[in-house]
């Protein structure tokens, strides 16, 4: 699954966007962050305010609760300040 | 007389400046039917002397869409007969553009209300972040979102 | 730092048309502290091809000192950076431009309710009278206060 | 006092502005206006719709029970439809 990071999360994850295999116990966006966190310390800074981080799947936002399914492309990015 | 044809809105997210006049007059032009013309430029503030520019990072291809999906929503919800929005990225010097939204309808209500709206969740939804670079050369680091926008964009609801 | 002087509007009553882009320049060009330009535009419709032209009345002296206390009001209750309104007298036709209200202001929220306010009190308190000629040739006599308008500008109070 | 009419009224009472001498008992809006109707079937035409008429003293509005006062320039005109 590809996974995109922007602005401060992109910062504090080092790229700008990585491709990666996940288990199949990660079903939704809370599993994927909880998942990144455990997997290193960087991940682990950038969601450690995890309310406030936004998520959107192919593109859309949507909620951390939100199941993966068929998703291609994961967004972690912090609120909004466009405008 | 056949319906009016849907609205199309106009919408581009691009590094290079706009002409708000000139975006203003294509909704307007060769028409009699548009009363209200309503044009909201947001400008880079230097923030009292502190800022050299801001950089706005976006999310390509969902910056589009997303605004594509608000400018939707304004559609079904004014009787447009045109809206335009133009977002830029990258970095923008103190005076210079950031956003533009014309939206053109028979009423004024409508025009307003629709121009206001759009700008509301284009602050909340619309994928684009800031970051502040200051005079002393220093990157003072992202802006951050601010509660008001959120109330605002809960106007709407 | 002196505290930013107060804000003079530019107020015009004339029969010659304006140029909107112009004057939204005015208020933002060489400043860096302007953060939200609003623009409205009001535009002569023809009424679904009915009308050849709207005929403007107005009262030479108060209109200008009427929208000079609107304006003054409207300065004093949101921090603007500007604000500019030019409104037409005399025979206008079909898509052409009556109206213009611009203000700038740091904020977008201050921006777009100045102007708002501006338009629903020009709308009810600036004495402008307009009357309908129609394509046959005759004229359709005057048009009528719409008890919306006044709806509108009670919001402010 | 000059009187001055606009837009209806106008055309009702068939002239722009006129200079007129006024009885002292006079002394408010609504005596002006009653004291108009009285005087010619043109006035009556036009203030027939009193509650319609809007005043201004001096370019100023004011209401109908406002005193006349040193006023130099009276105008009747209908609801504004500017903007």
């Amino acid at each position: 699954m590809k996974i995109r990071y922007f602005a401060w999360v992109r910062e504090k994850v080092g790229v700008d966007e990585e491709t990666l295999d996940l288990p199949e116990s990660v079903t939704t966006v809370a599993h994927l962050i909880s998942f990144l966190k455990a997997s290193d310390e960087r991940y682990a800074m950038a969601f450690e305010e995890q309310d406030a981080i936004r998520v959107a799947l192919d593109q859309m936002h949507v909620e951390h609760d939100e199941p993966l399914g068929v998703t291609q492309e994961v967004a972690f990015f912090p609120p909004m300040t466009g405008g | 007389m056949a319906d009016p044809a849907p609205v199309l809105a106009t919408i581009r997210v691009q590094s290079e400046d706009f002409d708000a006049a000139h975006e203003a007059n294509l909704l307007a032009q060769g028409r009699k039917d548009v009363g209200a013309l309503v044009t909201f430029t947001g400008l880079c503030r230097d923030e009292g002397g502190r800022l050299s520019a801001l950089e706005l990072e976006h999310y390509p291809g969902m910056a589009e869409a997303e605004i594509a999906r608000i400018a939707e929503q304004a559609c079904s919800r004014w009787p447009l007969t045109g809206l335009t929005v133009i977002h830029r990225f990258g970095k923008i010097a103190p005076g210079r553009n950031i956003v533009l939204v014309v939206a053109a309808s028979s009423h004024r209500r409508a025009a307003f209300e629709a121009a206001d709206f759009m700008m509301d969740f284009l602050k909340t939804r619309a994928p684009f972040w800031k970051k502040e670079h200051l005079l002393s050369g220093e990157s003072q680091g992202w802006v951050e979102a601010r509660d008001v926008d959120d109330e605002d964009a809960k106007r709407w609801t």
